[in-house]
């Protein structure tokens, strides 16, 4: 994301933007209540694609209808009004002081109106806290700022999952299955939403909270953390990734593939060193191992302040890191991955991050300067308030050479 | 000034009260009152000692001698029930507003379940 | 010439029977005399008049609203285009969460007490408020506060968390700069304003009225004021408490939302709440008052359904407490919670609806007269009505869990908000500003105010439906451009849209502000009676007298004054209304029949020494508990000096000296 | 507080050389001002009151690390004092009483005798903050110690304030300096005092009685 490129854009945007300005006029006038008709954006949420997401929008299309029509009905009747008795000369008019058989009428008409949404309401309330057909339970919990997600042992949708899979900004979930999310925090309040498949809810530290999602086909859900976390909850983001039956499995299997340590003497089996200096003590790479055979482990609760930095066993298998906000892949992949039909779309996501469409741009950006990219709380003259721990990744000092090993090191976390 | 007692006459029709014409309990009344609290506040402490067994029980017996306590100060002590409505209103519009909202409250954090 | 009636050793006429008395003067006391300037900067800085309490209220959130406004309009230039670094993301976090402080605490209340200050005692015929010194402490407090607050951006950063200040991400571990710390004690103090404030117009209301105003004789503006001050008293105690308790958690080490000792964040949402929801109508019922005395005025007829009106703001009022946790919809309650909630909420559009719809049938059959006040408080009914039923879909709980923290909330409440409060107090301020400084507002430029507002309301908020519906959420410095998406509803238009929009609405606040200087400068001399209105605050010279009214008006219905001026005869044709007195005879009538021995409180030092030491304790928390110690010295210093003055000025410190008759003729209010 | 009404036609007559405004208030309502202004704030008082009991409720059982509730109260030390504070209420409407008799010798003793209760009354809760801090439950200890010290502390306060205006009144009593009609002043401060009490009877039973 280069700054440069991103004004060049813009400026264009705005000279193509700036014919469409008398339709700007025109639509605001014609009500804006009316925009759910179409849409293009990926978080549109007129535009469901589960069954939960689907209930809200039965529910809310037609109370959109109603208020844009009451709206256009008091804006109806003023315009009239001050049409019709504008000071013409007439004379002052009688002091009349009301009608209270019309106000009971006009108080009585909101309230049947108001009654007839009531009773839906509550009952799509209580139809979308249900949660017995669940067919798989993930742990989803937010941090400053960023999701992990943590896929406990048994049965989901119908593929086995045998040990624990901890990964961190794309969910990914068997599509045409009810999933139950159980959400929580370690640190702030953050809101997990997927617009497309479901309502919101907050990620409250101390309490676990549900949420349902369903995803009909096969396809990459956008979302974003909605309640305000601090410092990059703009840059806070999530995906929700369905895959079919076969490619979930395959996908489960995939992240539970024992540890490859890199060849001896390339550049990634440097970096694995690399790694080990400088990283393993906030990530965990399963099953990564120190020369003599130890094990490595992570020990972020004593460098981070909500204790945990993410997972990074399979980075290359997601599409965008640190809170889904940087892409690892290219702009054409990206958008044909988002744009792929369901039947070609699992496939192409479980190649994952292929050379092809890996830019590296991001990545050796974020090795750089994280600050930099990602505005975090990690000014190491500033550490007196949180004991000494970061709120999320600092600046590592690395220098070019490490980086090269880093990037072809991770590269092969697949 | 003669607009001053006009004004106060064609106010609204709210009861009149002058002060001179409130109700003054004798201070042998209140020491009556006085007596009844303390008699209260004792069973109220005795509550400590009863068994444990007795805990359901205890606890709507506070309430309600806590209940009256407060009614008793409030309409005695603090004239309430000699005194002008208006009063009343003030102070009560704030006692049911704090109690409704609140109770709601604590039920919203599922205080109340057993 | 003094207008504080001093007591003077001549006979007055006390009591209905015509007893005589004699009144002498009364002796100094020491040092606690009281200060006597009628005109200078000291009879600013000490007075106790509303009406000057009023001006000072109105011009200080004025001042505030234009901050608020500059901080929108740095929102909006950040917001203008993908990826945009106008602000740094702490500094955006600073900006809204300071920016809607600034709006709500700084703004909108303190501005609704300006009005209610000046017209509240002029509405019912009183001649002051029940606790004149108290008045003025609430404006100090209000001033004090509010710069306290704002000095926070020069002393290491504003308040970060938003302006609901969600726990624990307020808690001192995530937001380590003094901001939060000088937002929770700029408001407590900002809140003793209201607070007292709140006391002192319920009793003035109460107690106050002129002869004959029933309470159902009182102006509708009256009746909201009253409502709000009820609110008030009833919704800063929960603040408070809220607002302690996080100070106590920040600066003494309590463990509140401290969530590794088990605490519950949600405690923090529902103190908040249980004060903001009753805090939007307190936003929204002033403006609702205003534009229910400018409707009927220039409409030339009566408020249709006047009881209809009062009982629904009283309904507002009340049914406004029920229902705080709709803000909660996704901050997982449990089911229950939320339905009730959800249906309870859907309930206060009914009042609500009532409110609308008297208005319109008030404007029926009318002889509508389109001045600025009027067209702003038409605007107040369009607008409102659009946020309104845009807030009915968020009370649809499970569409809220959609709608709530992306722009579809930000549309809502902004339509409300200055679609509805703000344009109603812009309406006040076309339709009293001839009573209260004696000029008139250039209509023309008015006009182009009204229009530029109008259009620039639903360019910058009109769209954030769209933004929201599309998915953006709110409080994000940035936006990225691979979300926006493409076609007519993309974010990056839209976006846009409401950037210029907000531009829009500065240029009609940019040309009131030159509208204020314009007519100042032209010095043009306002009708008594410019409206043809209707209320008693119009029967008294403009700018009312210090003492207000020479003689206390006795009321004999609603719409007093119209009724002096009107009266009903018989034509071939029916009845028919006729002009029978000007104003100016129905003033002269009530200037022939004068008061004698008007007694006005004296001008005190005490409230706004009071009202310093506050700021100073709030300092001394954040900084150095000495400081706190010299506050709270002085603030009891205030006190004892407050208990101890005399109830009026020493003779010998009036000047000049008074000679004969000192009832009369006051100093204009400058 | 005690603002005097002012745009009313009043007569002053001086006594005791004060500028003693004993002044008919004719107000539209018939009641006092200050009596309708002090019945507000007590109004709003409830719900700040109401605000501290209900999160001690919320946070009473969370008390990790440190004692809880039922380990430190010790009922029968808070009984007396209870039982002092509940006395003083009555020593107060003697006061008020006294007042409208317009006998100020016995205001002024049981104004005294109301202060010494109060004082009573706070020292004991010094106490008890003393012990229950040894026995090491501090104010940041546990969501229950932040709490409970919270509530009875504002209370405590509330208790403080109130001596001090007892006090002053005593004082303002014997040198004459009451502004305003006296036995408003001192029903007034009465008022508030009772409440003070009421809030304690409250929490007595809420927070001490109850089995937790
Ligand atoms: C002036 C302030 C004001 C006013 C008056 C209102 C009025 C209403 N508000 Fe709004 N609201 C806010 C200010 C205000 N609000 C603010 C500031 C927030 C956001 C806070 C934050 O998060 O920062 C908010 C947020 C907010 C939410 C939470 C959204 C969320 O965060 O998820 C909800 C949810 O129910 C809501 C509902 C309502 C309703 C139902 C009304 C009703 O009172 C509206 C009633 C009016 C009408 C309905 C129109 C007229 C009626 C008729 C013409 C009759 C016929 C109508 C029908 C039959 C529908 N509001
Ligand atoms: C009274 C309340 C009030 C008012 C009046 C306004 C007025 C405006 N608001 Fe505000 N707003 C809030 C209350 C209010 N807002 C609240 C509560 C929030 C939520 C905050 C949060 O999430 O915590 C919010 C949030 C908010 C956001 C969302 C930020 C985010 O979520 O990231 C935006 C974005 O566009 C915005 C814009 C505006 C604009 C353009 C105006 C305009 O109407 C402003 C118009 C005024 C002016 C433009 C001033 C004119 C100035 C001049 C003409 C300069 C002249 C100078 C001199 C003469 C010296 N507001
Ligand atoms: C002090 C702790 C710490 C150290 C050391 C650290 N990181 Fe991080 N890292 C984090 C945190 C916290 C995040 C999450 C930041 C966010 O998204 O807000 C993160 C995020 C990342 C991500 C994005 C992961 C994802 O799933 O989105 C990558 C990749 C990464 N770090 C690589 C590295 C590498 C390589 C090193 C060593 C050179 C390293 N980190 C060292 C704390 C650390
Ligand atoms: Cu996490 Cu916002
Ligand atoms: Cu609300």
């Amino acid at each position: 994301m280069d700054r440069s490129e991103a004004t060049v854009t813009t400026l264009g945007e705005m000279s193509s933007t700036r014919r469409r300005w008398p339709l700007a006029a025109l639509a605001v006038s014609a009500g804006t209540f009316l925009a759910s008709c179409a849409s293009n954006a990926p978080q549109d949420y007129f535009d469901p694609a589960g069954p939960n997401a689907e209930k809200i929008d039965t529910l809310q299309r037609p109370v959109f209808y109603i208020a844009g029509v009451v709206a256009l009905i008091v804006i109806g009747a003023v315009g009239y009004i001050v049409f019709k008795f504008k000071d013409r000369g007439q004379d002052i008019p009688e002091q009349s002081h009301g009608n209270p058989k019309l106000e009971i009428a006009l108080t009585i008409l909101p309230a049947i109106i108001l009654a007839g949404i009531a009773v839906p309401t509550v009952v799509t309330v209580f139809d979308l806290n249900k949660q017995d057909d669940t067919e798989c339970i993930i742990n989803v919990t937010g941090q400053q700022w960023w999701w992990e997600y943590d896929y406990a042992t048994g049965e989901c949708g119908g593929v086995e999952i045998s040990q624990p899979i901890v990964t961190s900004g794309e969910l990914v979930i068997p599509a045409d299955t009810p999933v139950l999310l159980r959400v929580t925090s370690r640190d702030v309040i953050h809101s997990y939403w997927i617009p497309r498949l479901n309502g919101k809810r907050d990620a409250v530290p101390g309490r676990l909270h549900t949420l349902r999602m369903q995803a009909d086909e096969p396809g990459i859900y956008t979302g974003q953390c909605t309640e305000f976390c601090g410092l990059s909850h703009a840059r806070m983001r999530q995906a929700a990734v369905a895959l079919n039956q076969a490619d979930f499995q395959t996908w489960v299997d995939n992240q539970l593939e024992p540890y490859t340590a890199p060849e001896a003497g390339t550049l990634a089996a440097t970096g694995e060193q690399t790694f080990i200096a400088n990283c393993s003590k906030c990530h965990q790479v399963n099953g990564i191992a120190n020369a003599d055979g130890t094990p490595v482990l992570s020990d972020p609760d004593l460098y981070v302040v909500s204790g945990v930095a993410p997972n990074i066993t399979n980075l290359m298998t997601r599409t965008a890191i640190a809170g889904w906000t940087f892409d690892l892949i290219n702009e054409e992949c990206r958008d044909a991955l988002w744009t792929a039909s369901p039947d070609e779309f699992g496939a192409m996501y479980l190649a994952g991050v292929t050379p092809d469409c890996f830019d590296e741009a991001a990545l050796r950006d974020w090795l750089r300067n994280p600050p930099g990219m990602k505005p975090m709380y990690v000014d190491p003259n500033n550490l007196d308030s949180t004991g000494g721990k970061y709120r999320g990744m600092p600046m590592l000092n690395l220098n070019e050479n490490q980086i090269d090993e880093l990037v072809a090191y991770l590269l092969e976390r697949k | 000034m003669s607009a001053t007692t006009d004004h106060a006459a064609q106010a609204d029709a709210v009861e009149h009260h002058h002060a001179h014409d409130e109700h003054v309990p004798s201070d042998g009344y209140f020491i009556k009152i006085a007596i009844i609290l303390a008699i209260v506040t004792a069973l109220e402490t005795s509550t400590y000692w009863w068994p444990d067994s007795m805990d359901s029980f205890a606890t709507p017996a506070l309430l309600i001698m806590m209940a009256i306590k407060f009614f008793m100060i409030v309409s005695i002590f603090m004239h309430l029930k000699f005194d002008s409505k208006i009063f009343s209103l003030m102070f009560y519009m704030g006692l049911v507003l704090a109690i409704g909202v609140y109770l709601v409250f604590l039920f919203t954090f599922q205080f109340f379940r057993p | 010439m003094a207008i504080i009636e001093r007591p003077s050793a001549v006979p007055a006429t006390v009591g209905a029977g015509g007893t005589t008395e004699l009144v002498t003067p009364s002796r100094a006391l020491g040092a606690y005399r009281r200060p006597v300037s009628t005109t200078g900067w000291k009879s600013w800085l000490f007075t106790v008049d509303h009406k000057k309490l009023g001006i000072m209220y109105g011009a200080v959130s004025l001042f505030f609203f234009l901050v608020g406004g500059i901080e929108a309009l740095l929102i909006r230039l950040q917001l203008a285009a993908p990826d945009n670094t106008v602000l740094s993301a702490g500094l955006y976090n600073e900006m809204f969460t300071m920016h809607a402080t600034t709006m709500v605490f700084l703004f909108v209340m303190p501005m609704a007490a300006a009005f209610a200050n000046y017209f509240l005692p002029l509405q019912i015929g009183a001649r002051d408020v029940a606790f004149p010194r108290i008045n003025a402490v609430g404006f100090w407090l209000f001033l004090f506060g509010g710069i306290f607050l704002n000095t926070s951006w020069f002393l290491g950063g504003a308040a970060d968390g938003g302006w609901f200040m969600y726990s624990p991400n307020s808690s001192a571990l995530f937001s380590p700069s003094h901001g939060i710390d000088f937002w929770v004690m700029g408001l407590q103090i900002t809140g003793i304003a209201s607070l007292v404030g709140a006391i002192n117009l319920i009793v003035t209301v109460l107690n106050m009225r002129a002869p004959g105003m029933k309470l159902m004789n009182m102006p509708v503006f009256t009746w909201m004021v009253l409502v709000v001050q009820f609110l008030l008293l009833f919704a800063m105690p929960v603040i408070t408490v809220a607002l302690f308790l996080l100070s106590f958690q920040r600066n003494f080490g309590a463990t509140f939302f401290d969530v590794n000792q088990g605490a519950d964040p949600l405690l923090w949402q529902h103190l908040f709440w249980i004060f903001g929801h009753p805090e939007v109508y307190i936003i929204i019922l002033p403006a609702f008052g205003i534009i229910s005395e400018v409707l009927p005025t220039f409409a030339r007829k009566p408020l249709f359904g006047y009881k209809f009106v009062v009982f629904s703001g009283a309904a507002i009022g009340f049914v406004g407490w029920g229902v705080w946790a709709h803000h909660m919809f996704a901050s997982g309650l449990g089911p229950v919670s939320v339905a009730v909630f959800s249906v309870a909420t859907m309930l206060i559009a009914i009042p609500t609806g009532v409110k609308i719809v008297n208005w319109t049938l008030t404007l029926w059959g009318g002889k509508l007269w389109f001045s600025t006040a009027m067209l702003f408080s038409i605007g107040v009914i369009v607008l409102f009505t659009i946020g309104g039923v845009s807030g009915v879909t968020h009370a649809v709980a499970p569409s809220d869990t959609q709608q709530t923290d992306t722009y579809h909330i930000v549309a809502h409440f902004h339509y409300v908000i200055v679609g509805g409060a703000v344009m109603g107090l812009f309406a006040g301020f076309y339709f009293w500003w001839p009573k209260m400084f004696g000029q008139m507002l250039s209509e023309r430029l008015g006009k182009w105010n009204f229009w530029l507002m109008f259009f620039g309301v639903n360019l910058t908020f009109g769209p954030m439906h769209i933004l929201g519906m599309q998915g953006q959420p709110r409080r994000m410095v940035v936006w990225p451009e691979k979300l926006t998406g493409d076609g007519f509803f993309d974010l990056a238009f839209w976006n846009q849209v409401a950037s210029v929009g907000s531009f829009v609405i500065a240029a009609g606040v940019l040309l009131f502000v030159i509208n204020i200087f314009y007519t100042a400068k032209k010095k043009v001399a306002a009708p008594l009676d410019p409206w043809d209105a209707r209320t008693l605050e119009w029967i008294t010279s403009s700018p009312p007298k210090e003492h207000n009214f020479d003689r206390i008006p006795t009321v004999h219905s609603l719409d007093e004054f119209f009724h002096r001026k009107y009266e009903e005869v018989d034509t071939e044709n029916g009845p028919k209304l006729v002009k029978v007195k000007t104003a100016e005879e129905v003033l002269a009538e009530e200037e022939a029949n004068a008061d004698h021995h008007i007694h006005l409180p004296s001008p005190s030092y005490w409230p706004i020494v009071l009202a310093l030491g506050f700021p100073i304790i709030a300092y001394g928390v954040i900084f150095n508990l000495l400081l706190t110690i010299v506050g709270t010295a002085l603030v009891l210093l205030a006190i004892f000096g407050w208990c101890l003055e005399p109830s009026v000025a020493d003779d010998s410190d009036y000047d000049p000296p008074a000679g004969g008759d000192s009832t009369k003729e006051l100093a204009t209010l400058g | 507080m005690a603002d005097i009404a002012v745009h009313e036609e009043d007569h002053a007559h001086t006594e005791h050389g004060g500028y003693d405004d004993h002044v008919v208030h004719a107000t539209s309502t018939g009641l006092s001002n200050n009596k309708l202004a002090m019945w507000l704030f007590l109004g709003s008082e409830c719900l700040l009151f109401g605000g501290l009991i209900s999160t001690y409720m919320l946070y009473r059982g969370r008390h990790e690390g440190g004692p809880g509730p039922s380990q430190i109260f010790d009922i029968p030390l808070t009984s007396v004092s209870s039982f002092i504070l509940l006395m003083s209420s009555l020593t107060m409407v003697l006061a008020v009483n006294s007042a409208k008799r317009k006998d100020d010798r016995n205001t002024n003793l049981w104004l005294v005798v109301t202060a010494l209760l109060g004082a009573l009354f706070v020292g004991g809760q010094v106490y008890e903050f003393t012990a229950f801090y040894q026995e090491g439950l501090g104010f940041t200890t546990s969501l229950f110690g932040s709490s409970f010290y919270t509530l009875t502390g504002f209370h405590g306060v509330h208790v403080t304030v109130g001596v001090i205006m007892l006090l002053a009144l005593v004082g303002a009593i014997t040198r004459n300096r009451v502004t305003g009609d006296k036995a408003e002043v001192v029903e007034m401060v009465g008022l508030y005092w009772h409440f003070v009490d009421v809030v304690w009877v409250i929490i007595f039973t809420l927070v001490y009685l109850i089995p937790s």
